[in-house]
């Protein structure tokens, strides 16, 4: 059922058809997949010539997906980096093949600026920072000291260090009443969390605040808080990152206090960057195009819960 | 003249597993330039004890010492940097490698730590035909039946000796061989001995393990005689007659070989039980026919190698053929599996216990159920009971030591495994019997129960295909002979007075049967 | 003697049957068909460049060091499974050295070579003295190393060293203007002297020796114990070197590098036509085993139209069709 | 006296250390909970550490019995992961495309067609294996892979979630307040001990594995063999694959079962069964998937820091098997044994051997 791609590569037969070659970190959570779908329809409507590689979370892959690009001349490549840093080498192939390279969703390291020319996507730390901030509001009249447990996402991953970096600033700066009493990895997933929470629950009997680095393992971890007999959004508030449709529900039900969005759609201000680019004026665009997000909390989750899409 | 010293001295060896005592207080003296016979029956300590001094095993007890010098050998390395060199009971050979590797690894000739591949082959095949034998050096010696690679393995103990290189093996000492005639023809033992003697003039001290007493007494000087892991006695070999040794080795006389004479009565010829007619496979054995009725004993003769396992494996279904057709009572079977023959009440026992009979971690119980188990299908055990009651039963028959059906089966004695496995079939009731080299590694006495078995069974109706290295043997027990020659099926004969090893012989010499 | 001239033919075609260089040779041959198959399918989007040949050497370098390691153990017929780990240690261990410690990088490499070689060496001696699982004992090693590399930062280090950089971005040019990168140039390096050591060393006959039969090898007065730990040392150290081409192909060290890539090393070893159970194949074998897996990912890049699923469907499948095709090729009737 | 030979008999005995080596870890929890041991019901179930072990190890235990009968065979299933995966996938779509997702036999429709495609799975890890001789691993590494992407081929990536108490009963539900997924364990083991050591499974399995080619000449079908343990080896990840789904309500094609083959295997070897084949011990991995959901749960709730979680995962693991080792057990604690060793008393020479050695002139 592969249609020839001789047709749809369109640089190659001088249309003015632009071809993007866009390679995705992985498919690794529901979030990604929104991302994915974003780009792709995206695309569709933007009457781009999508080449899409899943890179299974590998830098490697991610980089020789970046060569096969460069290799079959591609008008503009676009990925999100599936770590911040080494890119530099393959970058540089790309200048050479003068093809414009467009982040999105996360930044990297890099010692040549001019090895991109904008960033389409969110800020983690940034996330961390707006999850505190939310959470100084859900604690609203809250006295004493607060004792807070973490669901830290897969360890080693950009989003968990920058998210806890984040929390942690504020924490320190303005919040010595604030304690992270435990502090464990849930691998982003709902299993995860919910087992962590388990132990969690076990150990520590007196925990105030829940703050999850994404939405599934604050689900999962409500589960666990519901066996303990307590419950949750009450007994024990959750802030948690993404707002995924289920995290809305999980929130519309109060179970999760606040929801600090991360916006995996995307696809149209990607598309967007790709035309400017392609058209030369990538100059004119700023370095970090930020993607529409806002923090939500429990009473307007019911009103927003019809509106998410992923 | 005055006694030389004796370059090798173990005394008061013991040595235990999971506390079974396999050898308590041993002594073994060996002197230069004698061949030493150690003997014993089966499940004797034999095998241990030149394990034990070898490093094959760690010693429990007692002392070795190796010219005048006292000696703690580890490990089968330091034994042969010691001038030891083994060939151990089982054929241990890497079958991945070729017959040139395996004589030479760890010898290599080498320049500037290069292998050179040419002088290697060179020198392996100079050794091997120095043996008599001629085989392609660089084949993998895997693909050579059993009695070739217990060849190479005893020319890559001796040759190391013989070939004075200056790698670690020069300058053997002892050389030790257990076993090492069980699967040789006549040829292959006279060669076999030829070296022993010229080593023995070179004044290497050879240690001799066999049960056939024949070849003892045709090439030994001294003998140690070991029962149930004790010395029973140190003797010069012409100052003790056949019945005393036996008597010694198993501590009671044994009559029943003499008794046991020319039997080959007429075959009551019953039935046809199996019969194959033009079956063949390319490069193993040429298309034969074949007929064996019931009661009927028929014993195949030929030098190694002439295709008596492959014929064998043929009927059994163990190889496929590529043309010709089998029938048993009557009706033509298909065998693409074993399991199409054993379904027809055919048995096999493998020439080759180590890699096609046993199942080393099961237990003696488990091993001897196998194939009746097999025959039940998984959905139907044995009922323990039973089992128990079968096992023990032939256990008792055999005499399978220790006798403990809980033993694991790999720890046992090379006859014992051999008896295990004998069992094995036994209990499936077969029609038709094929025992591929059954007596192998067997001692006297239960060899003559083994040879006795075959004839009740016989008696019994069972069908009987009898493989044997020892032609004497065949005679003894087929009603009717087949003769191979270069893997083919030259002769067949009814067995009688007239048919004589020598005639045997003069067939498998001439090719053909007048 | 005459009565062996009937074995000797046998000899020969039973050596015939089972020659062991036969799964190479297809492989190799397999190889080409499919790359062929890329090459028309794509020739639109130049996969004819010598680049894309080229670059299946440049994008698996490290791969084929780690392979080669990898062959050594599993023809003593053991298994490494800490070579994924001890690569992402390798990476962090030197990016942190040279960025946050200021090391050379010259120096560093011995010292991560040895630091991979010694781990090796610790599992070789557990698993030949203590007689324990290869499996576990090298599993045990993937989490200790994953573990080492979080315990020097969470965070990924990229290296701006300039050493480093001259040597990630030096191209090594062919005829035909296509190029290779060092470290490509050092993995076929090691590759050849792989095969010298395995083939013309009395080491690498041990190796083998010890595959075929260990329990032979040793009656054999073979040092056995001292082969199989050098076998383990070997494959830690490819693998550390494996780390440090990795370095260099991508600047930087991250605690998630390489995670899982044993399993394609050991893929590659196999496809390579080398058996698990050890004392048959060749180190060849694996280069190609290394290339047909990259050749895989290349033709679903080149593909480019298959979402995230589809892509691991496709690679299963691929893999697949590759072993069915080896396997009925290389199949002999059995004896 | 006696108490030494019976703790002699004790060390002896297959099950010693690994037991120990649970025990061990378990209290190894009381000082940082002191309440690790407690039970106490909360609303209408058991609620505690131990329960939570044994919750959250279910899956664990399914997957690594699985698990011991191929790799009783002499081989190895890589793919029980994916099949996991699958199996949840396929079971929550079913569900979630219920009317009501509460219906019984909705969900029962779920488990069968969850169920089914696991057999499958098992049926075409089999086949390979046994039909066409691939190698185990490299056989089950084609499911591994491609298996995955079919699970989330089915989520089409998302996670599913399903709203269904019946569903969430067989993972995460209670039933005379014990955990439901203790049931079915306790049933598979059951039939697993059954399979293989009322009938005549067992055996074949230990001989097929033991000596490939002396079984196929005792006319034992080992592929049939091989093939079975494939398939009920799919089967219990299917089962798990049910279970872990339904544990959180909500099948994630991607993370589901993600590493379990390499914690699965671990546990059988805890357990005393050889890779290489043969004799294998259906208690023994029982124990060892115990003390790896136990190791896990000590992570959480001590409160190791997260990036030395590893370290200390591969540090418990080793000395586990360290401690089982008898080579291990000989080298260090050797010295005593020896000289504990029986003292060489003089052999019974049998009577009848001649009494005194006439030595050659
Ligand atoms: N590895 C082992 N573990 C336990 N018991 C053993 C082991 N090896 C040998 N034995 C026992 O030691 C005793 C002596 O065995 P050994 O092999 O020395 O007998 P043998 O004289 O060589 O007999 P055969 O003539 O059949 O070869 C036997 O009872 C055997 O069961
Ligand atoms: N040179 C050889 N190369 C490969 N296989 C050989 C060779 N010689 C013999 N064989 C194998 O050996 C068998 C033929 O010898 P076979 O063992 O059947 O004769 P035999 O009379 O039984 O010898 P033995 O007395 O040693 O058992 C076949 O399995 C054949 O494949
Ligand atoms: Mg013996
Ligand atoms: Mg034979």
């Amino acid at each position: 059922a592969k249609k020839n791609p001789a047709k749809s590569a369109g640089s190659q037969t001088g249309s003015k058809q632009i071809t993007l070659g866009f390679s995705q970190v992985g498919s690794e959570s529901g979030w990604r997949a929104a991302n994915t779908q974003s780009v792709k329809q995206a695309a569709a409507a933007a009457g781009i010539a999508l080449k899409f590689s899943d890179a299974q979370q590998k830098q490697e892959n991610q980089i020789s997906a970046i060569r096969s690009y460069i290799a079959q001349k591609v008008d503009v490549i676009s990925f999100s980096p599936v770590v911040v840093t080494g890119w530099d080498t393959v970058l540089k192939e790309a200048k050479a093949a003068n093809i414009p390279v467009i982040l999105t969703d996360r930044s990297v390291e890099t010692s040549d600026p001019s090895l991109y020319v904008t960033l389409v996507g969110s800020d983690f730390e940034i996330e961390g920072e707006r999850a505190a901030h939310l959470l100084e509001k859900v604690l609203a009249g809250h006295k004493g000291p607060v004792k807070i447990a973490q669901l830290e996402g897969t360890t080693g991953a950009a989003p968990a260090i920058e998210r806890a970096k984040g929390f942690a600033t504020i924490m320190h700066a303005s919040h010595p009443e604030w304690k992270i009493i435990a502090s464990q990895t849930g691998d982003f997933t709902r299993a995860g969390g919910k087992q962590v929470m388990a132990a969690f629950l076990q150990a520590h009997a007196d925990i105030d605040v829940l703050f999850s680095h994404n939405d599934d393992m604050a689900i999962g971890a409500i589960q666990s808080i519901q066996a303990a007999g307590k419950t949750p959004g009450t007994d024990i508030k959750i802030v948690s990152v993404d707002g995924v449709h289920d995290g809305f529900v999980a929130m519309s039900k109060g179970q999760i206090n606040a929801i600090v969005e991360c916006n995996p759609l995307l696809g149209p201000q990607l598309m967007d960057a790709v035309k400017v680019v392609h058209a030369g004026k990538g100059s004119t665009l700023p370095r970090w195009i930020k993607t529409k997000e806002s923090d939500y909390t429990a009473d307007q989750a019911a009103a927003a819960l019809p509106s998410r899409k992923y | 003249m005055a006694e030389p010293r004796p370059v090798l001295e173990m005394t008061g060896i013991v040595k235990e597993f999971a506390g079974i005592r396999a050898l308590s207080d041993v002594d073994f003296r060996l002197f230069p330039g004698e061949i030493h016979a150690l003997l014993g029956e089966n499940g004797a300590g034999k095998s241990t004890l030149i394990k034990v001094l070898t490093g094959v095993h760690p010693l429990d007890g007692g002392t070795v010492v190796l010219d005048g010098r006292p000696v703690r050998i580890t490990s089968p390395l330091q034994a042969q940097q010691a001038g030891i060199r083994t060939v151990y009971q089982e054929v241990n050979l890497c079958q991945n490698l070729s017959v040139a590797e395996n004589i030479l690894i760890g010898r290599e000739p080498v320049r500037a730590g290069r292998i050179r591949w040419k002088e290697l082959r060179r020198q392996a095949a100079q050794l091997v035909t120095r043996f008599g034998l001629d085989l392609d050096v660089s084949a993998p010696v895997g693909s050579y039946p059993l009695a070739v690679q217990q060849l190479v393995a005893i020319i890559r103990a001796v040759g190391s000796g013989v070939a004075g290189d200056g790698g670690a093996g020069s300058g053997t000492r002892v050389l030790i061989l257990d076993e090492p005639t069980s699967s040789l023809d006549r040829d292959e033992v006279e060669e076999l001995f030829a070296l022993m003697r010229r080593l023995r003039e070179e004044g290497v001290a050879i240690v001799f393990v066999s049960h056939f007493l024949d070849q003892i007494y045709e090439v030994c000087d001294r003998m140690t005689v070991l029962r149930n892991g004790a010395l029973v006695g140190e003797h010069l070999v012409a100052d003790l007659g056949r019945v005393n040794l036996v008597k010694l080795m198993i501590g009671k006389d044994l009559d029943e070989l003499e008794e046991l004479s020319e039997h080959h009565g007429q075959s009551q010829a019953g039935e046809t039980v199996v019969k194959a007619e033009g079956l063949s496979r390319a490069g193993a054995i040429a298309p034969f026919d074949l007929e064996v009725r019931t009661g009927e004993v028929l014993g195949l003769a030929g030098l190694l190698g002439s295709g008596r396992t492959e014929l064998a494996r043929l009927l059994f279904g163990a190889d496929t053929s590529d043309s010709g057709r089998v029938y048993f009572e009557g009706q033509q079977a298909a065998l693409r599996e074993p399991n199409d023959a054993i379904g027809r009440g055919v048995a096999f026992l493998s020439e080759n216990r180590r890699t096609e009979g046993l199942v080393p971690d099961l237990t003696v119980r488990e091993n001897i159920i196998l194939a009746l188990q097999a025959a039940r299908g998984w959905t139907r055990p044995v009922p323990a009971s039973q089992r128990d009651e079968l096992v023990a039963k032939y256990i008792a028959a055999l005499d399978i030591r220790p006798a403990d059906p809980e033993a694991k089966t790999g720890s046992l004695s090379g006859g014992n495994q051999q008896k295990v496995l004998l069992a094995r079939w036994l209990l499936t009731r077969p029609k038709l019997l094929i025992l591929d080299e059954p007596t192998r590694g067997i001692d006297v006495g239960a060899k003559a129960e083994i040879q006795k078995l075959v004839v009740s069974l016989s008696e019994e109706g069972v069908a009987v295909v009898y493989i044997s290295a020892e032609l004497e043997e065949v005679l003894r027990l087929s009603h009717t002979m087949g003769v191979l020659r270069d893997r083919r099926l030259v002769a067949r004969m009814a067995n009688g007075p007239d048919v004589t090893a020598g005639r045997v012989l003069e067939i498998i010499a001439s090719g053909e049967h007048q | 003697m005459s009565v062996l001239d009937g074995i000797r033919t046998g000899g020969g075609r039973v050596r015939l049957l089972q020659d062991r260089r036969l799964p190479v040779l297809v492989t190799a041959g397999l190889f080409l068909v499919m790359f062929g198959f890329g090459a028309f399918r794509y020739q639109s989007y130049g996969f004819l460049d010598g680049q894309v040949f080229m670059n299946l050497f440049i994008d698996n370098g490290y791969l084929l060091a780690a392979a080669v390691g990898a062959t050594f153990v599993i023809l003593t017929g053991g298994i490494d499974l800490s070579v994924g780990s001890v690569i992402g240690f390798t990476t962090m261990l030197t990016a942190w050295l040279v960025e946050k410690q200021g090391l050379p990088f010259l120096l560093v490499a011995p010292i991560a070579l040895g630091v991979g070689a010694f781990g090796g060496y610790l599992m070789g001696y557990v698993i030949h003295h203590f007689e324990i699982e290869p499996f576990i004992v090298t599993l045990a090693g993937l989490f200790f190393f994953r573990g080492l590399c979080l315990v020097i930062s969470k965070e990924s280090i990229s290296i701006t060293d300039p050493t480093v950089n001259r040597l990630a971005q030096t191209h090594v040019p062919l005829p035909g203007g296509s190029f290779l990168s060092i470290a490509a140039v050092v993995s076929l390096a090691v590759l050849a002297l792989a095969y010298y050591v395995l083939h013309y060393t009395r080491f690498g006959r041990r190796v083998y020796a010890i595959g075929g039969n260990e329990q032979s090898a040793l009656l054999m007065g073979l040092p056995v114990a001292g082969t199989k730990i050098a076998v383990y040392t070997v494959s830690g150290f490819c693998s550390a070197l494996s780390g440090l081409l990795f370095t260099l192909y991508i600047q930087s060290g991250d605690p998630l590098h390489a995670v899982g890539l044993e399993l394609d090393a050991i893929a590659a070893v196999v496809v390579g036509g080398t058996l698990l159970t050890g004392g048959s194949g060749y180190v060849i074998g694996t280069l190609f085993g290394v290339l047909v897996l990259g050749l895989i990912k290349t033709l679903i890049q080149f593909e480019g139209t298959l979402s995230s699923w589809w892509t691991k469907i496709a690679t299963g499948v691929l893999l697949f069709a590759f072993i069915l095709i080896q396997r009925t090729m290389t199949a002999r009737r059995r004896t | 006296m006696s108490l030494t030979s019976l703790w002699r008999a004790a060390t002896q005995h297959r099950l010693f250390w690994p037991v120990t080596a649970l025990v061990a870890l378990l209290v190894i929890n009381v000082p940082f909970t002191p309440g690790f041991f407690e039970i106490h019901l909360k609303n209408g179930h058991l609620y505690g550490s131990l329960v939570s072990i044994v919750l959250f190890g279910s899956p664990l235990i399914l997957v690594a019995i699985g698990m011991t009968l191929v790799i009783a065979t002499g081989g190895i299933d890589l793919s029980v992961g994916a099949v996991v995966a699958i199996s949840g996938a396929l079971a929550c779509l079913v569900v979630s495309k219920q009317g009501n997702e509460d219906a019984v036999g909705g969900v029962l429709l779920a488990f069968a067609l969850a169920l089914a495609a696991a057999l499958v799975c098992g049926v075409w890890n089999g086949l390979l294996v046994a039909r066409l001789g691939i190698q185990p691993i490299i056989a089950t590494l084609i499911l591994m892979v491609a298996g995955r992407g079919i699970a989330q081929l089915i989520t089409s990536g998302q996670i599913i979630t399903v709203n269904s108490g019946a569903y969430s009963l067989i993972g995460g539900g209670y039933w005379l307040a014990l955990p439901f997924s203790l049931f079915v364990v306790a049933l598979v083991v059951v039939l697993s001990m059954a399979l293989t050591r009322r009938t005549a499974l067992g055996l074949l399995v230990e001989a097929v594995g033991g000596n490939a080619e002396a079984s196929r000449l005792v006319g034992i079908r080992s592929r049939r063999i091989k093939i079975m343990a494939y398939v009920f080896c799919g089967l219990c990840a299917g089962i798990a694959g049910l279970m872990i789904s339904s544990n959180v309500s909500a099948a994630d094609g991607n993370n589901a079962g993600l590493w379990i083959e390499l914690d699965a295997i671990l546990a059988v070897v805890i357990g005393g069964t050889s890779l290489t084949g043969g004799r294998f011990h259906l208690g023994g991995t029982i124990i060892g998937a115990l003390i790896i959901q136990t190791l896990t749960t000590t992570i959480y709730t001590i409160g190791v820091p997260t990036q030395t979680n590893l370290v200390f995962k591969a540090v418990v693991v080793i000395v586990v098997c360290l401690m089982q080792s008898p080579a291990f057990r000989a080298k260090v604690f050797g010295a005593r044994a020896q000289r504990r060793g029986p003292a060489r008393k003089t052999p019974g020479v049998p009577a009848d051997a001649p009494q005194q050695m006439e030595v050659s002139p």
